[in-house]
């Protein structure tokens, strides 16, 4: 006996997309009731022998799976992607936002310490990366954000993240009036203190009226 | 009757919702009609009462004015665009907003990932070769920050203290320097060459001219600045001379 | 040329086990040196033309997905979507097709303000980002739209869009009326001002419009 490719088909695609392995009674449940079930299992079964995917029976339920010989290739594949914690995610968000920032300044504007190992991580990914020390005593060591964080966010420069009012305006920030200018002020105060610590410091003078002569 | 006027996506889509009672193709649709009809609504909308939202009322302000410009000839005048500019300008609104309606309706209907078609159910975990095992994406990078600041927004104020040249600072060092320089300089010559950062730099500025209005009220200096907003320059007063005529 | 069917074994075990689109860079990482990895693509692809699992290209990377035809068997399945509103539909049409585009065009566009959670809300999907910043004053961020959008939708790349080329050929994407459309405007306003009767006399509103959802 033939099986209409389009049982087939129908099979394949139901196989394919399931969350799990399926039994036959489910497959009768959601296929059109002509289909031969058993029978186009049996074909789809003999269609995949000897391909990359299989059509194989475990625990008496049907599931499509990489043939056993082409697992080595699966086999690199072992490096798990891991989700960053919420605090590293902020701090890296402050960091990003507010570089050159120290340590200390990152636990203030969190107001609450950093967990040694949060910055480690993130110097570890290779997202920040220390940028020189602040004229203040101890010289605290500055850390701002790097190349690669650029090319994970897809953002070409740092001037490129959004800032307060677009944050708002997307809706990502609810507005808490009273402060938030004040707030804008310190964060401008605070990268405006740093000027003194970057090389290219000079050139915020050149801002400052010039002779007329 | 009712009017509806909350039902409206905006003016605009009250004016694509009137083009289409004119049985034309949008394209050549009588803009000088619409802006009758629209007029119409509006007055009509006011007549019963019916609040009428400010953006409606600019619209209406607007397509008023649109009216006169095209009853009247022609005129031309480079810098004020002509009545058929502004209907063209409206048309082109009107004809673009349909576009990118149409659109987006067309994009929601494609086969959609997870309704439509569907990508396998159990992947047994090839993914894309990344640079970063870590995964954080755009969004969640600004909603963490946007998350801060809206709780940081709540917290009680503190004002970080700023680095800041003093007046006395400017008093001491204007005494040290002051003899070494004979003619007029300008004021920001006195500064320390140590200064940098714009808002230190902007504050030294202010406390040398408040040091040297003070020198000047004790007759030690002169200042001088020949217009508004120029710059500012200073001198040690000799004996015998007259003070300045422009502080 | 023929194609090795240990290499289409090879490429299909990867495809069916990747848990996302993958770009042919990745796919040669993961194959031995010898495959010809385009020329193995395009077999398999036609390979699976017909059957009820479709190879295509997305977002310009690789991914089998059950064939479009066959939706009425998995829609049952699959997880409700979330309907979008007209203003967010309206928004991300926008943002395709003007890309990059600021909120202040898109609003400009629309004729109306945006509400606070629009943009919000295609951000947290992910089918719209920031992109950069226009150079003008202000320096506001542009969007534009992401991968997942193309993903989602099954476009390859942006200039896929529908209508697209029509779109640029009529002006309509240009952020002024073309040349011709004043012209049409001049010669219509010329020919109403000649009839000479207010033409205000038939636009007396008799029934009111109601608005389309």
């Amino acid at each position: 006996m033939s099986i209409d490719p389009q049982h087939l088909r129908m099979m394949e695609a139901l196989l394919f997309a399931a969350a799990e392995p399926l039994d036959e009674a489910s497959l009768i449940a959601r296929l059109p009731e002509d289909i031969d079930v058993p029978a186009t299992l049996e074909a789809l079964r003999k269609a995949y022998r000897e391909r990359g995917v299989n059509l194989v029976q475990v625990a008496g339920k049907w599931t499509l799976r990489t043939a056993p010989d082409l697992k080595f290739l699966l086999q690199k594949e072992t490096q798990v992607t891991r989700r960053l914690s919420r605090a590293a995610v902020e701090t890296l968000a402050i960091t990003a936002y507010h570089q050159p920032v120290t340590r200390a300044e990152i636990e203030e504007i969190r107001g609450v310490g950093l967990s040694r190992g949060t910055l480690d991580l993130l110097l570890e990914i290779g997202w920040i990366r220390p940028k020189g020390r602040r004229r203040t005593p101890g010289r605290p060591v500055t850390y701002g954000t790097t190349d690669e964080f650029l090319v994970h966010f897809g953002f070409n420069a740092i001037d490129e993240l959004p800032g307060l009012d677009e944050l708002k305006a997307s809706g990502l920030l609810q507005p808490r009036p009273p402060s938030s200018m004040i707030e804008e002020a310190r964060v401008q105060a605070a990268r405006e203190r740093e000027d003194g610590d970057e090389p290219g410091g000079d050139a915020e003078i050149t801002e400052f009226p010039r002779p007329v002569d | 009757m009712v009017v509806d006027i909350d039902g409206y996506e905006g003016p605009l889509d009250l004016l694509l919702v009137l083009a289409r009672s004119q049985k034309v193709d949008l394209t050549r649709i009588s803009i000088l009609q619409l802006a009758e009809q629209y007029l119409a609504f509006i007055a009509q909308a006011r007549r019963l009462s019916i609040e009428v939202a400010a953006d409606y009322l600019v619209m209406a302000a607007w397509l008023a004015y649109l009216k006169s410009r095209l009853l009247l000839p022609e005129v031309e005048d480079e810098d004020v665009p002509t009545g058929p500019e502004l209907a063209a300008h409206l048309s082109f609104q009107l004809q673009r907003l349909r576009a990118m309606r149409e659109a987006g309706v067309r994009i929601m209907d494609r086969d959609r990932l997870g309704r439509d078609v569907i990508q396998r159910g159990q992947p047994e975990g090839v993914r894309i070769i990344r640079n970063s095992i870590y995964e954080v994406s755009v969004f969640e990078f600004l909603r963490a920050y946007a998350g801060h600041r809206a709780r940081a927004a709540n917290e009680p104020l503190s004002i970080a203290a700023r680095e800041l040249y003093s007046v006395e600072q400017a008093h001491e060092r204007l005494r040290r320097v002051l003899g070494d320089l004979p003619g007029w300089e300008r004021l920001e010559t006195f500064l320390p060459p140590e200064i940098k950062g714009s808002v230190l730099y902007r504050s030294a500025v202010s406390a040398m001219l408040g040091a040297g209005l003070e020198m000047a009220k004790e007759g030690q200096v002169e200042l001088r600045q020949a217009q508004t907003f120029g710059p500012i320059y200073m001198r040690r007063k000799r004996p015998g001379q007259s003070t300045p005529d422009e502080v």
